[in-house]
């Protein structure tokens, strides 16, 4: 090997664990519902970015009409307003818009938060087993005795009102199904020779960790945090609907309890009560087609 | 066995110029590629070779229950008047465990862990051999005393039957419809030594006492002699060599198996003699090289191995796929000897 | 080469001593102990032997006789329920953090299946300076030295392999890496679990002639397990029978071969397939019936297979005596 | 003795699971903002009322006394007393929880056996167009908010269709003689329609994907290959072999699913103002009737916690290879 050489090594390997832990991330490009999902996900965090720009009013500002009536339970196109207004007089166009940003920020920082807490939970249990794993599967055992949605309003009721509410709760409860599978998953990859041959080569407990067992986790913690991403919103949703949101952030789980309250079903105001659903349903499914991209990896029977 | 039984004259099975193809991709691996033999009646007959040499792919495709992306792309499999490359599915199917059984590598596996043994063997004797349920009974009961198991177990699950019991209970399985062929895929591949030996005496007394004819896939040569009248050696998706087993055992004709030969180790020798391995590994059939298939590997390769070799038969029922097929009683002398293989690598 | 330079072979000198080692473990959940199925497995139960410094022991059984247990003990993959092993005269159970750092210098592995032992996203460098970068082997000596184990195992110009991964080779040649990374730190015992037995049997000669031939060069002390006497014989100057987590027979392989003692090993050598077809058979001394390692029979763990059982054989397990050149555990002896 | 073990083990570990969940509910209402009295007395409680409460909880005591207290009553039973019906708690719990389970057993029995028949289908039929395009469909299914898909249907089939009732179990002024009666009236059964098509349309997803990649996993095992050269009819094959064995685990997932879908049902119910568990905690929370929200919470938990336990004796028990170890 000429001298030269080394440092060149030196630094291709650093920044090959990089490399390869992204390489290990594997975005399923080639799965068109994967790429449908990854383009629903753009749009929207598009729409979150440039919410001020794009909403054509103050999601919170009740509205009039050019004649100084107030401008409620407009139907679409009615006085210029995209998609009617609510009961109050409020621009349901600009709600969806600016419902866009609780709903990415609530559903990233929670998915985030589960899987990082359910992967380390998870890696450590299934890595070192004995009592540690004990101790954490037990722990499991009590999460998945709390019923999470009463559990979520109950934490709701107690604290203030905020979107954050949400994204704790996940992180207290649903950390349990990621760690449940990734543990299951590193105990199958503990037993493969190759972290064996590890041991025997004096390798530490960490370096095992990050270099032979994290990689091979990374894709399945991904794979439940796109899930997770889909939970939240879900959970925020219910719990704006039920009345536990906050009341100062626009969601579209507060529109739709709006929407309920003010007799919009009665109304017939599907122009109200479907956006607000709809998005939801293209974000969370997002969430899905991406994890079935995976699944393909990671599982290749799924696949077609 | 009679000499006259071993001679293939009248057989049972006759495959010839077999192709199995399996798509990966949009490319096709030939696993199988234009394989011929014979199996007599009676007797058993030794398909032996190396993982992806397609013994297993050739068992397979005489069933014709194959993986999704496989297919038979030619050649005949000639049985009993039809040819079952060719012949409907309904007809085959037809002809499926009544006449040609199998006995898989792993009974568990192969067994479904949610019934019965009883259940498993009574399926077989009803829906395949219209016997109604008190027949059926009295079958599986005699079957079981067959193949050495009480019969008092087979309201048994298949896991609570130790590796060797389940092969076994395989062999009653494929017995159940009396077929005229079984097709055994690495029996004993998966057993401890002593039961394997136990598993190997129990088929061999029902094959002689019930003039049974067995197909035997092996990677194991020394399960072939224990056990086999005749020889299949395959390599690389064809065949190298067939014969009886005492003719492609103790004469080899094709280098490959002179080759084996000195691979095995032999208890029985007096001494602890010195292994000798064929250097280099058997080619990707996705892109095989022309030729012969073993000059790569092979000690004795001219510059005419290039070409397609030519079967050439050794002597009556034993051809070779070699294009020195000829000079084999001279290269055997060579083979024998370590340096020859050495210096091929 | 430093590395060629055998260590000084002291064969009377002993380098591993096991005195009564258990391994048992738990299997089995609250069901199958409501079923009153045991829930202790008895890998190994009571195992005394030493090894000499460059000696070739055979660990020779067939499956749940515990001599892969025993090998995971040898190198403290896992620890002993009860019993000692010292090597070196120092105590595995009781090695410090960082006298096992130095340890996994001196003992080492080869498995069994080489497509499972290797990483599949390492390069076979990468897979070969994992233990050199644990061993605080500084990153320009490194890829000298995986060369030359590359070419210690005879794997052809060794530079080209480099840069590849696992997939790309063969199972020969893939076995000859995982040789090569247990030799690479120049280790003085080498435990090979059944290192040929995934391998296609054109290919395991080349294996083993490797395996013959760095051993005797570097005056390794290696334990060759595996369930084939005949391979064992071929590596192996003596052979230690396991049987259900106890040792039966342990003394020089030609001796076994030619003539066990034992019950049990008399049906394994009669059992041991031939390649030659012209081989006369005598039917096996042994009845029918598999071991249970759940579930080992009381006294003599191999009497219920054993055709000259007798009534002391349940009562009483029989404990290794001195035969000849042997050590047999029948009471017969 | 080892059989006494391990069912102890089991138990005590149910026992473990139960104790965290009750102490997590103790303190979560005890470390609430303000008055640690306002979890179970209501100022406008008489003052004899308030007195006895106090007593009956210790409220006036140390924090873990109030806990030795609180779970003392747990085990006879006592949860206290509505702050809005002025009736103990467990008498309202067990008024509601019947039409929380039907509910919840009517809308997932729909789904599963829908599901467990569509999924095998499915399965079946890979790499088709039917296939292709119900999989993304059954995932959107996955994506809706429950509540949402029920506001859609109410808005269509009660307010633009009038096909069905609103909201409730019962038309007003119905009277019924008994739980029978009431039960399989048409009346009800007219109510139960769209809470329960709404919980079945979001639930069949699961049992349906499991169904389908369950059997895409069978149908690839050697038992499987086996029957198919054994001659066996492709009926039998797959449906007494790849299906039967498929089906254990989805099996398994009814049990943990009568459990989430008990806490979906906190939504729904409140959509069809449905007189179950759910709805009622929702309310109990947002009046601050703290010891019924409590009592609620705590028979959910029960319910999930059970259902868990027994999705684990399920499987033992469906699966010979455990139940016949």
């Amino acid at each position: 090997m000429p001298e030269i050489a080394v440092p060149t090594m030196a630094r291709s390997r650093r920044a090959n664990i990089f490399a390869r832990m992204f390489r290990a991330l594997k975005l399923p490009t080639n799965d068109p519902f994967a790429v449908a999902g990854l383009l629903i996900y753009l749009v929207f965090i598009i729409t979150a970015i440039f919410a001020d720009s794009i909403a054509t009013h103050d999601p919170n500002e009740i509205l009039y009409t050019p004649a100084y009536d107030l401008a409620a339970d407009l139907r679409p196109g009615q006085e210029g307003f995209v998609m009617g207004t609510t009961s109050l007089g409020r621009d349901v166009f600009s709600q969806l818009v600016y419902g866009s940003r609780s709903a990415l920020l609530i559903g990233i920082t929670a998915a985030f938060m589960v899987a990082l807490i359910g992967s380390v939970i998870g890696l450590v249990a299934g890595y070192f087993g004995r009592w540690v794993d004990t101790v954490l599967m037990r722990l499991a055992d009590i999460a998945f005795g709390i019923p999470f949605l009463p559990f979520v309003i109950v934490l709701a009721a107690f604290l203030k009102p905020s979107i954050w509410n949400v994204v704790i709760a996940m992180a207290l409860v649903l950390w349990r199904d990621t760690a449940r599978v990734i543990r299951s998953q590193v105990l199958t990859l503990r037993s493969r020779g190759y972290v064996e041959a590890a041991r025997v080569a004096g390798s530490s407990h960490f370096k095992i960790i990050l270099r032979h067992i994290a990689p091979n986790i990374l894709p399945l913690s991904f794979l439940y945090g796109s899930i997770a991403i889909g939970w939240a919103i879900l959970t925020e949703a219910s719990i704006s609907f039920l009345g536990f949101g906050d009341p100062d952030s626009i969601s579209w789980g507060y529109m739709l309890q709006d929407a309920f309250a003010s007799q919009a079903l009665a109304k017939q105001a599907y122009y109200w009560f479907v956006p607000p659903g709809v998005c939801i349903i293209l974000v969370v499914s997002a969430g899905f087609f991406i994890t079935r991209g995976y699944e393909n990896l990671l599982f290749p029977k799924l696949g077609r | 066995m009679t000499e006259s039984l071993l001679s293939v004259r009248d057989p049972l099975l006759s495959v010839r110029d077999l192709r199995v193809s399996y798509q990966v991709g949009r490319n096709f691996v030939h696993a199988v590629d234009g394989a011929s033999f014979d199996v007599p009646k009676g007797s058993i007959t030794g398909l032996v070779g190396e993982s992806g040499c397609g013994k297993t792919t050739i068992a397979r495709a005489l069933t014709r229950v194959m993986a999704d992306n496989a297919s038979i792309s030619g050649g005949q499999i000639l049985f009993d008047g039809k040819d079952l490359a060719k012949i409907p599915e309904r007809e085959m199917n037809a002809l499926r465990w009544r006449d040609i059984a199998f006995v898989p590598q792993s009974a568990m596996n192969s067994l479904d862990p949610v019934y019965t043994v009883e259940y498993q063997l009574g399926e077989v004797l009803r829906r395949r051999g219209g016997l109604d349920r008190r027949q059926a009974r009295a079958r599986c009961e005699e079957l079981f005393e067959m193949v050495g198991i009480d019969p008092g177990r087979l309201t048994d699950y298949p896991h609570q039957f130790s590796g060797g019991m389940r092969q076994r209970v395989a062999i009653a399985l494929a017995l159940a419809l009396n077929p005229k062929l079984i097709i055994a895929d690495e029996p004993v591949t998966a057993l401890d030594v002593i039961v394997q030996r136990q598993i190997l005496d129990q088929l061999k007394e029902l094959q002689e006492r019930l003039g049974l004819s067995v197909i035997l896939v092996t990677h194991d040569i020394s399960v072939v002699a224990y056990i086999c009248d005749r020889t299949v050696v395959m390599y690389a998706g064809k065949v190298a060599e067939s014969g009886t087993m005492q003719a492609t055992l103790t004469a080899p004709s094709h280098p490959y198996s002179m080759g084996l030969r000195n691979a095995f180790p032999d208890l029985q020798s007096a001494a602890a003699g010195i292994l000798t391995p064929i250097e280099g590994a058997p080619p990707n059939l996705a892109n095989p090289p022309a030729g012969c298939r073993f000059k790569q590997r092979c000690p004795f390769a001219l510059d005419l191995c290039g070409a397609e070799p030519p079967v050439i038969e050794v002597a009556p029922g034993h051809p070779v796929l070699c294009h020195r097929a000829k000079e084999s009683a001279a290269l055997r002398i060579d083979a024998a000897r370590t340096e020859t293989w050495m210096a091929s690598a | 080469m430093n590395m060629m330079m055998g260590k000084a072979t002291r064969k009377t000198e002993v380098l591993i001593s096991i005195h009564e080692a258990r391994l048992h473990y738990a299997v089995g959940g609250a069901f199958a102990a409501m079923r009153g199925k045991s829930t202790v497995v008895k890998a190994v139960d009571g195992v005394t032997f030493d090894i000499r410094r460059s000696e070739s022991v055979g660990l020779l059984g067939e499956s749940g006789c515990g001599k892969t247990s025993m090998g995971r003990l040898l190198l403290k993959l896992e620890d002993t329920t009860d019993g000692t092993i010292h090597f070196d005269g120092e105590e595995l159970t009781k090695i410090q953090r960082k006298r096992l750092k130095e340890f996994r210098t001196r003992a080492q592995l080869i498995f069994q299946n080489p497509f499972d032992a290797v990483n599949p996203r390492f390069t076979i460098r990468q897979t070969l300076s994992e233990p050199l970068e644990n061993a605080g082997i500084k990153r320009s000596e490194r890829e000298a030295r995986i060369i030359a184990a590359l070419e210690l195992v005879r794997l052809p110009e060794p530079a080209q392999f480099l840069d590849r991964y696992p997939h790309q080779l063969s199972g020969g040649q893939l076995q000859r890496v995982v040789m090569a990374r247990a030799l690479i730190l120049q280790p003085e015992f080498v435990v090979a679990d059944e290192p040929v037995s995934m391998l296609d049997v054109s290919v395991r000669a080349g294996v083993l002639n490797v395996f013959r031939d760095v051993r005797d060069r570097l005056g390794l002390t290696a334990i060759y397990i595996s369930h084939d006497l005949a391979l064992v014989r071929y590596v192996c100057e003596r052979t230690i029978v396991m049987y259900l987590g106890r040792i039966m027979e342990d003394g020089p392989t030609e001796d076994i071969v030619h003539q066990p003692l034992h019950p049990y090993t008399k049906a394994l050598v009669a059992a041991v397939p031939v390649p030659n077809p012209d081989q006369s058979h005598d039917p096996l001394p042994i009845g029918r019936g598999a071991p249970d390692p759940r579930n080992p029979p009381s006294g003599c763990v191999f009497r219920d297979r054993c055709p000259q059982a007798f009534e002391r054989c349940a009562a009483e397990v029989p404990q290794p005596r001195p035969v000849g050149t042997r050590s047999v555990a029948c009471h017969l002896f | 003795m080892s059989n006494f073990k391990a069912v102890g083990s089991r138990l005590l570990q149910l026992a473990l699971v139960l104790w965290a969940v009750v102490t997590i509910l103790f303190l979560m209402f005890r470390l609430m903002p303000g008055n640690p009295m306002a979890a179970y007395i209501d100022p406008t409680f008489t003052v004899e009322q308030q007195q006895q409460l106090m007593a009956q909880f210790g409220l006036d005591k140390p924090l873990w006394q109030q806990y030795l207290i609180y779970l003392g009553n747990l085990l006879q039973g006592e949860l206290g007393q509505s702050f809005r019906y002025r009736e103990p708690v467990g008498d309202r719990i067990w008024l509601l929880l019947p039409n929380t389970l039907i509910l919840t057993f009517s809308s997932l029995i729909v789904a599963y056996v829908f599901g467990i028949l569509a999924g095998a289908y499915l399965a079946w039929r890979r790499g088709s167009w039917v296939e292709q395009t119900a999989i993304p469909l059954v995932l959107t299914t996955r994506a809706m908010p429950e509540f949402w898909l029920g506001m859609v249907l109410l808005a269509i089939f009660s307010f633009s269709l009038g096909w069905f009732p609103a909201g409730g179990t019962r038309n007003p002024g119905a009277e019924y003689s008994g739980f029978l009666d009431l039960y399989t009236s048409r009346d009800f059964l007219a109510h139960l329609a769209l809470p329960a098509a709404t919980l079945a349309i979001y639930s069949q997803g699961l049992p349906l994907l499991l169904m389908r990649s369950n059997m895409l996993d069978v149908m690839k095992e050697d038992f499987v290959t086996m029957a198919r050269i054994k001659g066996l009819s492709n009926w039998t094959v797959v449906v007494r072999h790849a299906a039967r064995n498929a089906l254990l685990p989805v099996m398994t997932s009814f049990a943990i699913a009568v459990g989430y879908q008990l806490q979906g049902n906190v939504v729904v119910e409140s959509v069809f103002s449905w007189p179950g568990l759910g709805r009622e905690l929702v309310n109990a929370v947002a009046s601050s009737d703290y010891p019924l929200a409590q009592g609620a919470f705590l028979m959910i938990a029960l319910v999930v916690i059970f259902m868990n336990l027994l999705a684990d004796m399920l499987y033992a028990f469906l699966d010979p290879r455990i139940s016949h170890a």
